[in-house]
């Protein structure tokens, strides 16, 4: 197939090879903030603060709180 | 030296974070100069002819425009009275400050310049060319610039006026920018004698700027 | 170490605030600098800071650093809390210790004496006025100066942080440092009063 | 306090964890089989090969209009249910048009590059995608801009609805525009006339870029309710900050000056 693509085969690779670059750039961003978005929630979790913490002077047990992510 | 290393950090964190406004000055000289053909007309010949002024002066809005917070917001929250009290000369922090904006602002501008050279059908020299006059003469423009940014904590007030104060002032790079790239492109001047002519303007600046601002700086913190 | 200004003559504006003032103080002493609204307290201090040049007059501190200027010898605390909202805590204070230079302590410990510790990770976007006070407090405490200026420190303070804050000043006056304040409120501390612009 | 209200979401972030890998798994088949068509499809007997050049362009060229159309009713729930997630529907999707829209100019230019001789041609349609993804490029500066995201999200809203309805504008001002100035006109891309073989293919990338992009967008509105979550979470500790260091301010304290004594 590489040899039917013809005299402009450069720019038709160039094409598919920068959407697969920015596709891939997309997929690596979502991959890498979702890490950095749990990894920040499980500190904050560690340190003790909850979603439910603040509205209540004391600590209520973590049970409701990140049961997804 | 850490202190300077320190403000530049500090700087281009702030600009590079949420609501920073260092990508902002590149949008602005992309619209700026998608907007041109749109007024010229599409005719590819002319706009390769116009490129390189319309770069420059997309360049030289984009590079102004973001400049005009320079000073303002560290005299806002008074970040401006322990820099100005510090073992800095203040000369020296202004030019940290200057430099570090230019990195964050300027510098892309510079980068972008390719992608816009493209737009309006510039050939590979010629973008070469601008790319390379920007990367001389952007550092003039944002130490001048940057006297009006000192000018504009001195008196209250930014935006527009630190603009009038500081364009006419950046005629002299414009003229020399301008016309480094064109003799690149066409002739028939050689692009040695503007170039560095616009090399020297961007060294004078270098030193006159820092002293013109802290000195406007140092009778403006009342 | 003394600070001592004689004849101090202050103009803003086109207006004299204050004219022909004296004012004297030694190691290990607090001043409390105390006048009515626009008296000139502030404009003392910035007098005093080297960012308000005096129409007459002279200040001078004898028995600091030989080298330093009497401004690079100081810590001001004004108004306005310079803090950067997008930096983190811990940011905040290490830019400004890293700026200022000089002798310094730890920031970490500095924190934990404001009862910031546990916020160093925070963008300072989230603190409440008090909490900024509090940081700019730290900024004290990390990077040495003996001669501290400060402008209404109390404000936006609550008693546990005032009380901590009393801590902190009579800690710098045991170690020889000197502090003049402009204040309405009552320091907190043993202090001379500096009174200007008449009676109150 | 402007916390998002967090039942909503967090029903929609189990929902997420359940239905994105399926989507992801349908992606890349779909995308396997369009790829494999486009590569077995005949060359055009007018433009040869590059032809191929097409079945990413023009499904890149769809989604830029279609993001576009997603943010919009997300700019309407906003501003008129008010509804939580489509604060953080519009947002995420921003950057995922402004990265189709960018792949579908940077294929249209190399595709015109072997048919006009240049990478770029003020060409009506070209253009018209320049705009749009300045207007993309613009809105995510404005979202990058505000700290608040309730703030930003009524703003950015308000600017996606009249983006939406000044398209058809500037549309229809670029093509005025630009037959103005070229009266002969420019190779069509892609006209209406396409032969079955190439119709087929195209169709099956398009589906399989859409779906591409409802991965993405789900992945990336569960990173930004997680965000948020993160957020609301810091301000909840620096409000509790203060309490904490009433308690502890005297231990604290002798510490310090200790520290400060020995440093």
């Amino acid at each position: 197939m590489m040899t039917s693509l013809g005299p402009y085969a450069s720019f038709i690779v160039t094409s598919y090879a920068a959407a697969a670059l920015v596709v891939a750039i997309l997929i690596g961003w979502v991959v890498l903030d979702h890490r950095s978005q749990t990894r920040r929630l499980r500190e904050l979790d560690r340190s003790g603060i909850t979603r439910r913490s603040g509205r209540s002077a004391t600590d209520t047990p973590r049970t409701i709180t990140r049961t997804i992510t | 030296m850490t202190a300077l290393a320190a403000l530049i950090r500090r700087d281009i964190r702030i600009a590079l974070r949420v609501g920073g406004g260092a990508l902002i000055g590149v949008l602005f000289f992309l619209t700026v100069v998608v907007l041109m053909p749109f007024a010229v007309g599409p005719d590819l010949a002319l706009l390769s002819r116009l490129g390189p002024a319309i770069l420059w002066l997309g360049a030289l809005l984009a590079s102004l425009l973001t400049l005009d917070r320079l000073f303002m917001a560290d005299h806002e929250d008074g970040s401006l009275d322990l820099i100005a009290m510090s073992r800095t000369p203040l000369e020296l922090a202004c030019a940290a400050k200057a430099l570090a904006h230019w990195l964050a602002a300027g510098l892309p501008l510079i980068i972008a310049t390719p992608v816009l050279g493209l737009l309006l059908n510039l050939d590979m020299v010629a973008t070469g060319a601008v790319a390379l006059t920007l990367l001389a003469g952007t550092p003039a423009l944002t130490f001048t610039g940057m006297i009006g940014a000192a000018l504009a904590v001195t008196l209250h007030r930014g935006g527009l006026l630190m603009a009038v104060l500081v364009l006419p002032l950046s005629i002299p790079v414009l003229i020399f920018g301008v016309a480094a790239s064109q003799a690149a492109i066409v002739g028939p001047m050689s692009f040695g004698a503007p170039f560095s002519i616009l090399c020297a303007l961007s060294l004078v600046s270098l030193v006159v700027g820092p002293f013109a601002a802290a000195a406007s700086l140092k009778h403006g913190l009342d | 170490m003394r600070l001592c200004g004689s004849g101090l003559t202050c103009v803003r504006g086109g207006r004299e605030v204050f004219t022909g003032l004296d004012f004297d103080a030694a190691a290990g002493e607090a001043i409390a600098v105390v006048g009515r609204n626009g008296s000139g307290k502030t404009s003392l201090l910035r007098l005093i800071a080297g960012l308000l040049i005096p129409a007459g007059g002279t200040i001078a501190l004898a028995g600091g650093d030989a080298e330093l200027t009497l401004p690079e010898q100081c810590h001001y605390l004004g108004h306005r809390d310079a803090l950067k909202p997008a930096l983190s805590v811990a940011e905040n204070l290490s830019f400004w210790a890293d700026f200022l230079g000089g002798e310094r302590f730890d920031a970490a410990e500095s924190l934990a004496a404001v009862g910031l510790d546990h916020a160093s990770d925070l963008p300072a976007a989230f603190l409440s006025a008090g909490q900024r006070r509090r940081l700019s407090l730290a900024r004290l405490l990390t990077v040495h100066r003996p001669v501290w200026l400060l402008d209404e420190p109390t404000t936006a303070l609550d008693v546990a942080g005032q009380d901590m804050f009393g801590g902190l000043m009579r800690d710098h006056l045991a170690r020889g440092g000197l502090i003049i304040a402009a204040t309405h409120a009552p320091l907190g501390i043993e202090s001379r009063e500096l009174r200007i612009g008449g009676t109150a | 306090m402007t916390l998002i209200d967090l039942a909503n979401p967090t029903r929609f972030l189990a929902l997420t964890a359940r239905v994105l890998p399926w989507l992801a798994a349908a992606t890349v088949a779909l995308l396997a089989i369009g790829l494999y068509q486009s590569a077995v499809a005949p060359d055009d007997y007018q433009q040869g090969a590059t032809v191929k050049i097409m079945f990413i362009h023009v499904p890149n060229a769809w989604l830029s209009m279609f993001v576009w159309g997603v943010m919009s009713i997300a700019s309407l729930g906003t501003l008129v249910w008010r509804h939580p997630l489509a604060d953080v529907a519009a947002k995420a999707a921003a950057p995922i048009g402004a990265a189709f829209t960018f792949l579908a100019l940077l294929t249209g230019s190399l595709w015109g590059r072997p048919m006009w001789g240049t990478y770029w041609e003020w060409d009506a349609r070209l253009t018209s995608v320049l705009i749009l993804f300045l207007m993309y490029l613009g809105l995510m500066a404005l979202w990058r801009a505000v700290d608040d995201p309730a703030r930003a999200a009524r703003a950015a809203a308000v600017l996606t609805l009249v983006g939406a309805i000044n398209l058809p504008i500037i549309k229809f001002s670029v093509d005025w525009w630009n037959t103005l100035h070229q009266p002969a006109s420019v190779m069509r891309m892609g006209g209406p006339a396409l032969d079955r073989s190439f119709l087929i293919p195209l169709l099956v990338m398009a589906i399989a870029f859409t779906l591409l992009f409802v991965t993405l967008h789900l992945a990336a509105m569960r990173n930004e309710i997680l965000r948020r979550r993160v957020r609301s979470l810091q301000m909840i500790q620096a409000s509790r900050i203060a309490f904490s260091s009433e308690l502890g301010a005297g231990p604290r304290e002798g510490s310090a000056s200790k520290g400060a004594g020995t440093a």
